[in-house]
């Protein structure tokens, strides 16, 4: 199976081939024969060699997109399949000087504060979202005109909602 | 004692407690909020009660409901825990008219404390130093802008009804302050129900040393030393210990005969805190606040002293005196305590509610894991995002470092973000390791961190961990390929571990 | 300081030390038997290396595939642990050979303590009393009758190069000698390679407690105590405490100077145990044997001293002096670790395999689990039963057991039977409670279990785990009756609980 | 549903129905209204009025069987079904003086302690089998004649395996 994995803007070319005790696995040129066990819990127990990798794989929502827990570190890991079409290569990435807020967790809106049209530096507070007993105050990301608001104070929000855009 | 105690609380303060009544062998008896009918806590009492919905002000703050589920359930005192009910001395009042013993001091002692301004008074009049700062609550900016201006910036802004970093914030600059104003007074709103603000000369450098103070109803007061919590973020504490790494037995004498003092002067009992600021150049201590409840970080000191405090709170709530007196009180190595919470760190900490798919919970020589969730837990957007306190014990500060970053390593919580991956990074910098600690610890440690070069990343690790992923996808691929063979559906319970092995085969 | 080091063991001892390492940042590498592939010590590891199939021969008691991996792997040394190769003096002798460390003590100290008969002379020679005993193996049943005969019933058979209760054997009367000197011949061939058996003499109403040791390779020696180890079942330890409920200090000095002065009379460096048997009326004690190597037990002693046995093992291996002197050593509170093994106590403590089907751990204050296992986890055929090792700390005896008690009844283990229940009646019997220990604890145990009405049950109790058991079944019924449609199958998932709903939405 | 339970040698008379909380249930004339809710691991958390019940439910082999776990305790509980036939009810129980001897684990047969006609007493030793280090002597759980052994030393045997049969 031919593979692209994507971690952190790097992409990196894997071939993974499922042998009788594990796979062997080509990354970029390097090779690996690898010993692989199942635990609970998304845990794979992996050995190269004599080395031990304990790694806690969690899905996330999209397709194709992992968290990859190993030695106390995390790696968030994006698998793009060759094979098919609907690639999330593209997904990422702002066009043109537009910067979103988005809101990071499911909260509610306590106060905004600009007004649509206001120019804004990097870093003026935005949005007050709050959530888990803490306001947030959503900042701008860039110096720019807010060109849209789309929430009122009092709203209920989920992760991922577009707050707020400035351009 | 006691037969029956009723637990105004939730999450791992509740969990906390009802394992004191275990010890002790009395009943705990549970309160929850609806989206709380299946938390641990609930589970490990003997009886729950339910008392209304998510939001706090219809359950865990309506002091009738909780009041009302100890009548039904015949408990004969309540805990209040922390944070919600603890120190609203209304409810301490009310408690004690319904003819129930409240686990806490006297109403009295709680509403002197309870408002900044009075708490300052009474310092004063102990002759405990304070910060200079505002004895009324300021309701304007115009006010505040001010009486900043006559202290000289920095200046803080506190919550009169606050605790825990809400509706506190630091303000450097002139310019800065009419949206901290605004903000402040807004969270302590939605936090207390009360939105009055004071306004205090910040201290350079200052490190935050809070003394734990314990009395009883036969006159006895008696502290148990001092816990540092100058590792702050937002102005709440995420790391604390005990000792302070400065570890002066005669400062710790000074300010623990000001807290005795103090806890005197308002004929305190029970567990209560006395935080004070002390000045990292000079030593000089001003008295801030005092907590009149257990405090968060507890288990420092019990791992340090060795005394069960909530133990101690349950046993001098019934009228024994102290168990232990000042001379008997004895420090012995070092603990370190990080608050696990429901935060991305990555993200500015930004809460990060969820159901917790994985959990495994670090074990072994030196550790406490004080916890409310286990697998399968929702972390809820309604309440405090705090799931775990974790600790480690050592015979030195050196060794409590060392055991605390090996549970650190072993702690994974999956399904939603936490603050392991930021402490992780605390236990390996440098100035934490020598103990070079005051309030700005957390600014001068990210600056730190954004200097340091990208980390030169373990090439291996990376391939493995993007090859596991790939071996995930591929398996999800051969699944959902197959699907909807009923061969297929079980094969994927099959992947999703060996745990469940018994109950397949029981259902075919 | 070490950079690597081998672990020559499994299951929660393993893990114990690997911890350590973690603690004193030295890479742990794991050595592990077939069906040992995925388990918690070698998940824990940074290297982990196959030494062979199930039998423990073929594996972890092989020599030269141990030292083999050590070499593979680049590990300068290798702890044993306890059991397998712990006690071997040539093994201890091969590591030296092939320019390895191991952490224990010297070859020729092991050599004689390993051998009943040359430990006893030991004993006698450095002025310690022993029990009256055969001084060489004896080989036939004749000789042995003739010498049970010479000290009179009650004698005590045990094995040369035994240990942990393996091939020993109580006899009371002369008519149970030849069944018990058969099979403790047997088990003792079977467990050590060597049948040869000793006879003792069996001291009335005899309490078991030990003192451990600690040696340098400078010259110090100090004891860290005493460790009571009375309640022991088929001469298995189950419970151990520290200190002993009787507590004597003076007890305590006269037996820490004798297992001091027996240590440095072999050289002796590293951590070590010198059992005794108590006379509970006289207080007189008795040399039993010298265990040289890490003690199951060890927890307790470091819960109560402070000390980190294994950290101090590592330390001293390396060639430090040790950390402490015998006039820091302090005693604080009192520990109490019970064993927990995969054995049925309702069905005569018979073995019960099986995988771990659910785990709940306990947590909070004073409590402390080292296990081996994990949920998912395997517990092997092959080898010991014992899957973990609770452990309770309190200010006092009563605060101890009160914790014990409460983490007893949070702890849960399913998909195979275990001690746990046993354990939580121990903690609630009146002469454990009271301190009255002595090896004939659990027979006297059982007498009043069996004396004691049959417990009135709570009637509400039994029919809510009746109704649990219906809704269970009803469950069943409904699930297969609709099957094989995917929609019930995932129906299914869900009714397994929350935790996989995050693995079902990405799957589908 | 209609259903019986039964516990150390009693029989109850169960009847459920399943309501919008949880269930209503009759055992033996004792009525019951009963939130439940399910948590992991095979947990229900079922509430008697304000009474908390924590009951770890784990199914074993046989249908119908169930080990409850509840306040400590441990309840081994079969379900009858009466509208099954296939009822476990007939299922226990020794004929007419005959003992078997059953071995509770897997393990390996070490020794033999009888011959096929001996006479044993109440609580001699027959076979000896070693699991998990230690080896185990079973005993004759009554006296009588010895009419069968089944096993060889050496033998490898599983958990419920009938070693010997005394009568």
């Amino acid at each position: 199976m031919k593979l692209k994995a994507q971690i952190s803007d790097t992409t990196h070319e894997i071939s993974l081939t499922t042998v009788e005790h594990g796979v062997t696995a080509e990354i970029d040129g390097r090779n690996y024969d690898l010993e692989v066990r199942e635990s609970t819990g998304g845990v794979l127990l992996i050995k190269n060699g004599t080395s031990v990798y304990r790694c806690r794989v969690e899905s996330k929502r999209e397709t194709g997109k992992y968290e990859v827990g190993l030695r106390g570190r995390s790696y968030p890991i994006s698998i793009i399949d060759p094979k098919r079409l609907r690639s999330s290569e593209n997904a990422a990435g702002h066009g043109h000087g537009t910067a979103e807020i988005v809101s990071p967790m499911p909260g509610k809106v306590v106060r905004i504060l600009v007004e649509q049209g206001n120019t804004v530096e990097a870093g003026a507070g935005i949005i007050v979202v709050e959530a888990m007993k803490m306001q947030n105050e959503m900042k701008a990301p860039k110096a720019g005109v807010v060109v849209s608001i789309n929430v009122a104070a009092g709203a209920t929000v989920n992760a991922g909602d577009v707050l707020a855009v400035i351009e | 004692m006691f037969k029956k105690i009723l637990i105004a609380n939730r999450g791992e303060i509740a969990v906390r407690i009802i394992r004191a009544c275990r010890d002790l062998q009395i009943s705990p008896v549970a309160v929850y909020s609806e989206p709380d009918a299946a938390s641990v806590h609930v589970a490990l009492s003997d009886e729950a009660v339910c008392i209304g919905p998510a939001p706090s002000v219809e359950s865990y703050l309506s002091i009738p409901k909780v009041i009302d589920a100890a009548r039904k359930t015949g408990a004969q005192a309540i805990h209040p825990g922390y944070g919600f009910l603890a120190e609203n001395a209304d409810f301490a009042a009310a408690v004690k008219e319904a003819g129930l013993v409240f686990i806490g001091p006297p109403a009295e002692a709680m509403r002197i404390m309870g408002s900044k301004t009075t708490a300052r008074r009474a310092a004063v009049e102990a002759g405990v130093p304070i910060v200079p700062g505002t004895v009324e609550p300021i309701s304007t900016i115009g006010e505040a802008e001010r009486v900043a201006e006559q202290f000289g910036y920095p200046v803080m802004l506190k919550a009169s009804a606050g605790g825990g970093g809400k509706g506190m914030r630091l303000v450097t600059t002139a310019k800065e302050l009419r949206s901290a104003f605004d903000n402040a007074k807004s969270e302590a709103a939605s936090a207390f129900g009360d939105d009055s603000l004071y306004l205090e000369k910040a201290i350079e450098r200052p490190r935050h040393i809070e003394i734990q103070v314990f009395a009883d109803t036969h006159g006895n007061v008696v502290h148990l030393g001092e816990r540092e919590c100058s590792i702050q973020r937002r102005h709440q504490k995420v790391v604390e210990e005990c000792p302070s790494p400065i570890n002066d037995s005669t400062l710790r004498e000074k300010m623990g005969a000001a807290a005795v003092q103090l806890a005197r002067a308002v004929n305190y009992s029970g567990a209560g805190t006395v935080e004070f600021l002390v000045a990292d150049a000079t030593r000089e201590f001003y008295f801030l606040e005092m907590n009149t409840r257990l405090q968060v970080e507890h288990p420092v000191t019990e791992l340090v002293t060795g005394y069960d405090l909530v133990r101690e709170q349950i046993s001098v709530a019934d009228g024994a005196p102290l168990s232990f007196t000042q001379e008997d009180v004895r420090w012995r190595g070092h603990a370190i305590e990080v608050r696990v919470y429901a935060e991305d760190p990555e993200n500015n900490f930004f809460p990060s509610p969820g159901t917790i798919s994985y959990l495994h919970v670090p074990f072994g020589p030196g550790v406490r894991d004080d916890s409310g969730v286990e697998m399968g837990s929702d972390v809820s957007i309604h309440y405090d995002p705090m799931i775990s306190k974790l600790a480690a014990w050592g015979n030195t500060r050196e060794e409590s470092i060392d055991r605390l970053r090996r549970a650190l390593d072993e702690y994974e919580i999956s399904g939603i973000k936490t603050t392991l991956p930021f402490f992780r990074e605390i236990v390996r910098d440098e100035e934490f390791i020598k103990g070079h600690l005051d309030t700005g610890f957390i600014s001068r440690f990210y600056a730190r961190r954004d200097e340091r070069a990208t980390e030169v990343d373990n090439a291996i690790d990376g391939d493995i961990a993007s090859i596991a992923a790939a071996i995930h996808y591929s398996r999800q691929q051969r699944a959902s390929a197959n699907r909807p063979s009923v061969k297929e559906a079980e094969s994927r319970w099959k992947m999703s571990g060996r745990v469940l092995g018994q109950q397949i085969r029981d259902r075919q």
